[in-house]
């Protein structure tokens, strides 16, 4: 295992709750949602890495949540932070007071799959346009593209 | 008789036809040589005949929120301002068609008339993007008028008269390029800043010769400017040329020497950067007026001495 | 025989003004949604190896100064409106050309939710270039097809 | 810290021929690899489909008029095709290929994109199969 | 299709202007919110929009093949970027991989498009500091790497090089020497703009000291690419994470320190000749062998990976997450301009409004911003909508009462 991914096992391990390797140079890190700062937090603190993005995946209406990964990327690794967040609870605590860059990622998460990110400096619309209706949101499975 | 000779004068030659006809050509060669500067083509001889033309029969658009009279009336002014100029000018290197003393005065005056109708119309129109651009026009007006004036004064001051037709004649005998060199610099780069030609054209791109201050112009409206700013480039030529250049002369040798200051011009618009208004206004009040003050005093100096 | 002289003045002003219009259109170029590969190439006609100025174009910064619409990209939603009033604003007589697949028929965007459609489903088109991108002779060719087109049209349907 | 240094570029303009293409009273002959409209060859058509199949914009159809002696009628979108040529790279039997000689298409309207490819004969037979509505139908969507 | 009903009125009082490729770098529309405390920033926002089109719901329903196609147009400039990304994830999941050669083809696309883009944006930058001379030749000299993109993948732009287990195309003996002879030319016009854009005192003016980013602020805000890379920021994908595509072939990192827009184009420009190396190393050296996999699965195997490929502009990140059918599961896309955008926002607060214009260039938007339509929000809290143009004259009405003075 790469040294810098063993840093990062080492940073996060208080509060993961699995950790994998599912490819080299990858590390997965599933965490409770309510521990997403302080992990984010020490990771930013030791200076591992850069947030390069925010994914969000719907696992569909079946399962009811939406998996919420943030990529932190250093040289060659990857560090994947795994957060689970259901439908009738679609809140996530923003990271832009850590990571102010992080503003539009998490636009894009909120309006894209409609989760609330609490405290985020600035939840306007940054791709869907004005007339948009609200309530919809386009990366749901439940919205199916007509045409 | 003497009417139809001021008829002609006012409509034919050197005023009307065919100042308007020569600035569209001036403004081809411009064009052309900036492009063929550039390894391009560029445009084909009657390129800016096709575009008045066009221009002219286009629609004009009266936006809302402008004052209509003032709308239609300063691209006249303004036309009217430079053709004015343009009688009392030594066109092609012959006698100015009307001359009285201190015409040098008028001639120039009549010149910024453009600018400021340019700048006013851009206030008329009322939108916010006009209007900017409208001050920004009256800014640089305001930036290089004053060492322009000066440039030209200089051989004024030389030849001890007012009056452009004894300037030109005293020029024939003295070459100011020579003699006064800054006043001649000041004076071309100065006309290149009164057209807003590209190291001047501060917010614009090669593309929009006017869009600041004349946006909401359509058709008519944006061809009277354009032929406005033709025939200020032929007067502002002819009389650089005249001034420094050596004075009346036979028609080819003066249109050559005009050619010869196009192609400077162009040069110097393929070349240099775009200014930022602050350093235009920077090079015109820290240098451009400061030198031809000081060349200024060198002449005095001499003619007293 | 009088009427006869004015409609032949008639007759050879409007030649005038066809040749005007047909040597000099000024152009706007707006992407409502493509994904720039025609813009470049639209770019790319402007500058030494095609230069269209040769054709007397000029790109334009305003609308009220052109007469040709340029158009790339399938219609977005938010971009809609904009397309919309640019078209508006251009002073008659206006021509819009829709330059790549997509501007044609949405191209690969067909169905993306943000995708209203292609760009004559907003405003009329007089010519389409299709390519994905085309190449910069292909847009030439556009351009040079809506001209001559021009020339054939009578005053009166155009204006 | 030099002002013109774009100098020696300039004066070497001025006798240097432009280069600027005469296009389009020069055409210059295009890349052979070229990407431009789509040919096809109904010779040797299997009519298996796999070109449509995964064309992205679902630019081409083969219509099959009778499978079992091979007669198939291609009609293609050309203004729906993106010019990606993963037709030409599904086609096992190499019937397609992109020409590299037709690239000007623009038109004045968009009737003329859509194209019949296929023998003379089916194409007589299929087209006149289509009724005159149907084909303006199939023209405008 | 989807039908939407016509908004009835304007929103605002908006005046937008979209001013069109004369500013090439800003192509594409966005809309900037600036807010203004006297003429510093001091808050800035972004809205996008104007062309999103939904690519990345788009592809849950289209297969994976077809896929490759959509996301190649997620850019015009650097389509490769998008296809090479796309494909290498897919492999990954397939767990196929390209044969050599198609790999070392697929490099030779991916340098020749980082060529064409950092033409592209030299032209673009210095259009927008005024000096069209620049551009014109620039784009002049472009036009030959233009030229042999096209006669070896058959598009100018979009060039579908890559299919997914391999390349459409390969490479002869005709066209190396034909690259070859053009990268000579290329190198020879590139240390001429070098020198141009590090010695021509009017241009300096423009790009020297302006939008100055610190190492340390560079990190922080996760730039990536040739404005990481202008700060001091080692972070290249090519030399950081070579598993995945530059294994064969080493790249040296090309670092600027000074932060600000200068050397952002000296970085761009260094960049050239270490491309115009790789490429001539990679011809010189090419694999033998096929160009597409024997055999490339129509449903690719369950599961998700993250790909990740040097853009001209940085670092594009690729996730995709397959569930085992003929199409892909979820599809994220994270463009390297949507990285810088943030360090734009951010960068311009505590700055001049004046020059913001010259910082957003200096990023190389990509898929972003232009109509240029900027809302500056004045401490009384009243908004009014700007031009792109109007903030740009405000700048230099702003620069000349400083330099009046």
């Amino acid at each position: 295992m790469d040294v810098r991914l063993e840093t990062a096992v080492s940073l996060t391990k208080p509060w993961a709750t699995e950790t994998a390797e599912p490819a080299p140079y990858r590390l997965d890190v599933s965490l409770e949602r309510e521990n997403l700062l302080p992990v984010i937090s020490a990771l930013f603190a030791a200076e591992w890495g850069y947030l390069s993005a925010i994914t969000g995946v719907d696992l569909g209406t079946a399962v009811g949540v939406v998996e919420v990964l943030y990529h932190f990327c250093e040289g060659p690794c990857i560090v994947t932070l795994r957060l689970r967040v259901p439908y009738d609870d679609a809140q996530i605590d923003s990271v832009c007071s850590i990571i102010p860059s992080a503003s539009f990622f998490e636009r894009e998460l909120s309006e894209m799959l409609g989760i609330t990110i609490v405290g985020t400096p600035n939840a306007d619309r940054l791709f869907l346009p004005d007339d948009w209706p609200l309530g919809v949101y386009p990366l749901r499975k439940e919205y199916v593209m007509q045409g | 008789m003497e009417a139809v000779k001021d008829i002609l004068a006012l409509l034919v030659f050197p005023g009307g036809l065919f100042v308007v006809f020569a600035g569209m050509m001036y403004e081809w060669l411009d064009r052309k040589l900036v492009a063929r500067l550039q390894n391009r083509i560029g445009p084909r001889w009657f390129q800016p005949i096709a575009d008045t033309v066009k221009l002219l029969a286009k629609e004009e658009v009266l936006p809302e929120s402008v004052t209509p009279f003032f709308f239609v009336v300063l691209p006249l002014i303004a036309l009217a301002g430079a053709l004015t100029a343009v009688l009392y000018t030594p066109m092609v290197g012959l006698e100015p068609a009307y001359s009285f003393p201190g015409d040098l005065i008028v001639t120039v005056y009549m010149l910024s008339l453009l600018t400021l109708c340019i700048g006013l119309a851009g206030a008329n129109t009322r939108n916010r993007f006009s209007l900017v651009g409208a001050t920004r026009a009256l800014t640089q007006l305001f930036a290089y008028e004053a060492p322009f004036l000066l440039a030209l004064f200089g051989p004024a001051i030389a030849a001890g008269s007012w009056q452009i037709g004894e300037i030109a004649h005293y020029a024939e005998s003295h070459w100011f390029i020579f003699t006064q060199p800054i006043g001649f610099l000041v004076a071309l780069i100065g006309l290149m800043g009164k057209l807003e030609l590209p190291p001047f054209d501060s917010p614009e791109a090669e593309t929009e010769i006017v869009a600041g201050a004349l946006t909401e112009y359509s058709g008519r409206g944006l061809a009277i400017f354009r032929i406005g700013k033709g025939v200020e480039l032929v007067v502002g030529l002819t009389l650089i040329v005249t001034f420094y250049l050596g004075g009346v002369a036979n028609p080819i040798v003066f249109f050559v020497k005009t050619i010869g200051m196009l192609v400077v011009m162009a040069a110097l618009q393929t070349l240099l950067t775009r200014l930022r208004i602050d350093q235009t206004v920077g090079l015109w009040w820290r240098y451009g007026a400061l030198l031809v003050l000081l060349q200024w005093a060198v002449l005095i100096v001499v003619q007293i001495a | 025989m009088t009427l006869n002289v004015t409609q032949e003045w008639q007759g050879v002003l409007d030649k005038i003004k066809n040749w005007a219009r047909i040597n000099s259109p000024w152009a706007i170029h707006y992407n409502s949604g493509s994904c720039n590969g025609c813009d470049i190439e639209i770019l790319a006609t402007l500058t030494p190896r095609y230069d269209v100025e040769r054709f007397g174009i000029k790109l334009q910064g305003s609308p009220r100064h052109a007469d040709v619409l340029i158009c790339t990209g399938p219609v977005t939603r938010q971009s809609r409106d904009r397309l919309l009033r640019i078209y508006e604003q251009m002073p008659d007589p206006k021509f819009v050309i829709a330059v790549g697949t997509c501007a044609i028929s949405g191209g690969v965007f067909q169905g993306c939710y943000n995708v209203i459609g292609h760009i004559d489903e907003v405003i009329p088109v007089n010519m389409y270039i299709p390519g994905c991108p085309p190449r910069p002779e292909a847009i030439i060719d556009g351009v040079v097809k809506l001209l001559t087109s021009l020339q054939a049209v009578p005053e009166s349907a155009t204006a | 810290m030099r002002i013109g240094m774009m100098l020696g570029d300039v004066l070497r303009a001025l006798w240097q021929r432009p280069v600027t293409e005469k296009y389009p009273f020069e055409r210059r002959e295009a890349p052979t690899r070229l990407r431009g409209k789509l040919r096809w060859d109904p010779e040797k058509c299997t009519g298996c489909g796999l070109c449509g199949k995964e064309c992205p914009s679902n630019a081409v159809e083969v219509i099959t008029i009778d499978k079992k002696n091979k007669r198939f009628v291609m009609r293609y979108h050309m203004d729906r095709c993106t010019y990606c040529a993963q037709c030409v790279q599904n086609c096992r039997f190499d019937c397609i290929e992109m020409s590299h000689e037709d690239w000007e298409l623009a038109a004045a309207n968009k009737e003329s994109f859509t194209v019949f490819y296929g023998k003379d004969e089916e194409l007589d037979a299929f087209l006149d199969a289509v009724s005159a509505s149907d084909l303006a139908e199939t023209a405008v969507s | 299709m989807m039908t939407v009903a016509a908004p009835t009125t304007q929103k605002s009082e908006k005046f937008i202007v979209p001013i069109g490729p004369q500013h090439p770098a800003l192509k594409e529309p966005g809309h900037f919110e600036f807010a203004v405390d006297g003429e510093i920033v001091t808050d800035a926002t972004v809205r996008l929009g104007y062309v999103h089109r939904g690519i990345e719901k788009g592809t849950e329903s289209r297969n994976w093949a077809q896929n490759l196609y959509l996301l190649e147009r997620i850019c015009g400039i650097c389509s490769h970027t998008h296809a090479f990304a796309y494909v290498l994830g897919v492999e990954q999941l397939a767990e196929v991989e390209a044969p050599p050669r198609a790999r070392a083809i697929r490099m030779v696309v991916a340098e020749l498009e980082r060529v064409h883009s950092h033409f592209l944006w030299l032209g673009v930058g210095a259009h927008e500091a005024g000096f069209d001379t620049l551009f014109m030749y620039s784009w002049r000299d472009r036009e030959t790497v233009m030229d042999l993109l096209e006669s070896l993948t058959g598009n100018r732009v979009n060039y579908s090089a890559c299919v997914l287990g391999g390349v459409k195309f390969d490479i002869n003996g005709e066209q190396t020497k034909g690259i070859l002879e053009g990268l000579d030319f290329l190198e020879k016009r590139t240390h001429h703009y070098l020198n141009v854009i590090q010695q021509d005192a009017l241009f300096l003016q423009r790009t020297r000291g302006v939008g100055v980013m610190t190492q340390q602020q560079a990190r922080q805000l996760g730039v990536v690419g040739p404005t990481a890379r202008a700060s001091g920021v080692a972070r290249d994908l090519r030399i950081d994470a070579p598993g995945q595509h530059y294994n064969d072939f080493n790249v040296n990192m090309i670092l600027e320190t000074d932060g600000d827009l200068a050397a952002r184009f000296v970085v761009r420009i260094r960049d050239l000749f270490e491309s115009y190396r790789i490429i001539r190393e990679i011809l010189s050296n090419m694999p033998e062998g096929d160009l597409v996999v024997k055999r490339m699965p129509r449903k690719i195997k369950a599961g998700e990976t993250i790909s990740r490929v040097e853009a001209p502009r940085g670092e594009a990140f690729y996730y995709i997450k397959s569930n085992g059918s003929e199409m892909p599961e979820r599809i994220k896309v994270r463009t390297p301009t949507l990285c810088n955008m943030a360090s734009v926002l951010t960068l311009t607060v505590g700055q001049h409004l004046a020059d913001v214009p010259m910082i957003l260039v200096g990023i190389d938007p990509c898929f972003s911003c232009n109509d240029r339509s900027v809302t500056v929000t004045q401490p009384s809290g009243q908004r009014e909508h700007w031009t792109w143009e109007q903030v740009r004259r405000f700048g230099i009405e702003y620069y000349q009462r400083q330099g009046g003075q």
